[in-house]
């Protein structure tokens, strides 16, 4: 039998090294995997390069991990916002090094690591600093800079649910990153709100299939759902709304 | 009359532009306004890169739902008809020339068409793209949604940017406070006038030989738009 | 209101210019646009070249295109069948043009086009025939062939469900190319068993998004499902096993 | 003893080197077969590359689902835990290398590991090559079956290919009716013998100078499978 559910956060962390490639799902907050970003900081695994689409926010999850100095890189597009005080200090204190990637080259690289493609022409950052130094060609009329597929050892995805095969659906604009950073990754650890029986999701409507999955742990449901139905009464961090009367942005 | 129309004019002179049944991206920021003055009998889908067509208004406090944000990371709704996709399909969607219109900002646009608008080059800022890049290179019809000076009263219309770019000759359009410009192949050309604004007097601002305005610019009162 | 769907097949296929570029989806009869090429047929387009993955299967479909001499050449990776015999002797005669595609390769360039890809490194077909004159190289020391994009000027494709803003879903493995090709045409053109409402497809499930769609015609349920449930007693061409017998394959 | 298994027997063979939990794609012919003696027990997930992980056995004749086909367009069913995707996730999924296995048929072998299975390159004939060059370069292990000698008497193992390639040193092990045969650096090495042959008969077989079997190949004896 195929079972690639593990019991606790701290197995599915298990064995990620120092100096990894540690992709992050999530945009911002949305389909961050807290849970296991915990874990890993508690496993202890430092000198890291994380591939995410930001720098982290506020001072939990993503930004946690920095703050926690295990992060030697950080390939993003957008790490600067309005709560990256985490970043924004490690990084002007040169203790951070950042490779900036404009998000659809980001996504783009991460699906070609995932479907054996060995570079691609982009019409994106053509002319821009970002494209100095890279191989340009004109193709059919149009500028393309040539890039390459960004690959890691691990990647860390939040989904909703999960099987036993690996299977999983996402839960609105939380999926972002988390199908292609799947793909792309030696290891792939998800954590999902529950784990269901295999053959109750319905195959038409699995968005990552469990091929691109090694190990899924349930960390329990998200704090707007009750039974599997939003409730709301929560800010955009997902806290309780009276808790955070006069915190939230 | 005045020289200037407001933020919230500007916004909707952009929204009246956008026909029925377009695909618009609007970019964080000022360009999110636009969608306060689409009209409400028209449809028009909005995408938000971060996977989501048919994205709708925010939602009531209390139904604030996480999981469902804008690109600017503000929460939204879906609507009727909406879907969910992962990254690389939403830019493609946004690379492959899909989208009908984008609403950027901007630092400054050159009479090329050039964009300027992910970074000062300042030195010691910390740099950030996000979608810029791709939205600029990507949708058929780039407008830009800017006021025309900065706050030191220099002019974002330039004949060359200054600052790093996001694109090169991707412009369509720029909705300025004080006029609306085509980009051309002859350079800016005046398409609407606001308030008493006038070629000339733009000219003086823009420091730019605005290209000849094959007909007369047309004039636009400053009125306000509904809120 | 956006209202894509059309009212007949007649109206769906109007304005296919001779010597247009069409992709039509399927593998196989499986998501074979049949209704579609019927009209597409009794339209008369000519001179066409057609990207599918096969050639025809039979008489009918795509078979019954070829026979009509209504295309010029086809872009396909798996031309000879045991019921290709219409492809067979028009190939054979030379009437029809081949451009041969490993399936991979070609399911890519699909996808390249649709995305803004402007070439990209592939993996396969590297020291063969089908790669002769085609740039290589090698990266990360693994050879890979430039392949270029595949675009059309109308797609025609077949889906289980649309609404009027295009959205669509598919049944099983009949979705192959279609959500590829929709987004890699000019003008796609959609047959559906049945148009439903608008906000009836779950946004979580939705697998080709309307942005990609122009028109959608509703040509009834096909002959193996009753109220949407599938209920068999047809063969693999989907005649009623009756009337089948001592004819399939 | 005979120095030839069935093509059932061979099937079952491949089918007893694929652990369980591997992800496994079967080329059309022969290598459907293997499917037949995958362990009750176990679970071997099946790849087909027209859309579908999980793809079980073929269904009663009345249960025929023409939406419900593998790569050489029989019917099939899907499993419990079963997943739909389109083409190109298809593909990504096989040259992305996230296949375990793959079998697949062949006209040549080389030493060097080259595999031509698509074309004769005769005059005339008509080339198909479908999926296969995707499959030969994208999976893990790439396992051929098929006799190994031609119906003229021809060895299929040789020192290079003269028919169309479909993959240069792509594959991984050959199984044939006489002897399984690892690709080395330093050509095929004997793995496994079947009935009466040896090393020397094969080398005879096929022309090769067979490489140093490091410990001596295990002998198997031709049994008959399950049906």
């Amino acid at each position: 039998m195929i079972d690639k559910t593990v019991a606790s956060v701290e197995d599915a962390v298990a064995g990620i090294e120092d100096g990894a490639t540690i992709m992050i799902g999530g945009f911002g907050r949305a389909g961050q995997p807290v849970e296991l970003i915990d874990a890993l900081i508690a496993q202890g695994a430092s000198g890291l390069t994380i591939v995410n689409n930001n720098a982290g926010n506020g001072d939990t999850g993503l930004a946690a991990l920095l703050a926690a100095k295990r992060v030697r890189k950080i390939i993003c597009s957008f790490p600067r916002q309005s709560d990256s005080w985490v970043f924004d200090g490690l990084y002007r204190a040169g203790e951070l090094e950042l490779e900036l990637v404009p998000q659809g080259n980001l996504a783009e690289r991460i699906r070609a690591a995932g479907a054996g493609i060995g570079a691609f022409f982009s019409p994106t950052g053509v002319g821009t600093q970002l494209a100095e130094g890279k191989e340009e060609r004109e193709i059919d009329g149009r500028r393309y800079v040539l890039e390459y597929p960004i690959k890691a050892d691990f990647a860390l995805i939040s989904a909703l649910k999960g099987d036993r095969w690996g299977n999983l659906v996402y839960r609105e604009t939380a999926r972002n990153f988390g199908p292609i950073m799947a793909t792309a990754a030696t290891t792939t650890i998800v954590q999902v709100d529950e784990t269901v029986e295999l053959g109750s999701l319905d195959p038409e409507t699995v968005v990552t299939p469990g091929i691109f999955v090694d190990r899924v742990v349930a960390v329990g449901q998200r704090a707007w759902l009750r039974d599997g139905e939003f409730v709301g009464g929560v800010d955009i961090e997902g806290r309780p709304l009276a808790a955070a009367e006069g915190e939230s942005a | 009359m005045s020289t200037r129309i407001s933020r919230d004019d500007l916004a909707a002179r952009i929204a009246a532009d956008i026909p029925e049944g377009s695909y618009v991206n609007l970019g964080i920021g000022a360009p999110t306004l636009v969608a306060n003055f689409l009209p409400a009998d028209q449809e028009i889908i909005l995408h938000t890169e971060n996977g989501l067509l048919g994205m709708g208004e925010a939602p009531a406090p209390d139904r604030i739902d996480p999981d469902l944000i804008n690109a600017g990371k503000q929460p939204v709704t879906a609507q009727a008809g909406a879907a969910y996709f992962h990254h690389a399909d939403s830019f493609a969607m946004m690379r492959g020339g899909h989208l009908d219109v984008c609403v950027l900002g901007a630092f400054q646009v050159s009479q090329g068409g050039d964009l300027a608008n992910w970074s000062t080059g300042a030195p010691g800022a910390i740099p950030a793209v996000g979608g810029a890049m791709d939205l600029a290179i990507g949708a058929k019809s780039v407008y830009v949604m800017t006021d025309l000076l900065t706050k030191q009263g220099e002019s974002k219309l330039v004949a060359e940017c200054t600052y790093p770019l996001t694109g090169v000759g991707c412009v369509t359009r720029v909705y300025t406070d004080h006029a609306v410009f085509d980009v051309t192949p002859g350079g800016f050309r005046v398409r609407e006038l606001f308030g008493d604004n006038t070629v000339e007097g733009l000219e003086e601002l823009t420091g730019l030989k605005l290209a000849q305005v094959v007909e007369r610019a047309k004039r636009v009162e400053t009125t306000r738009g509904p809120s």
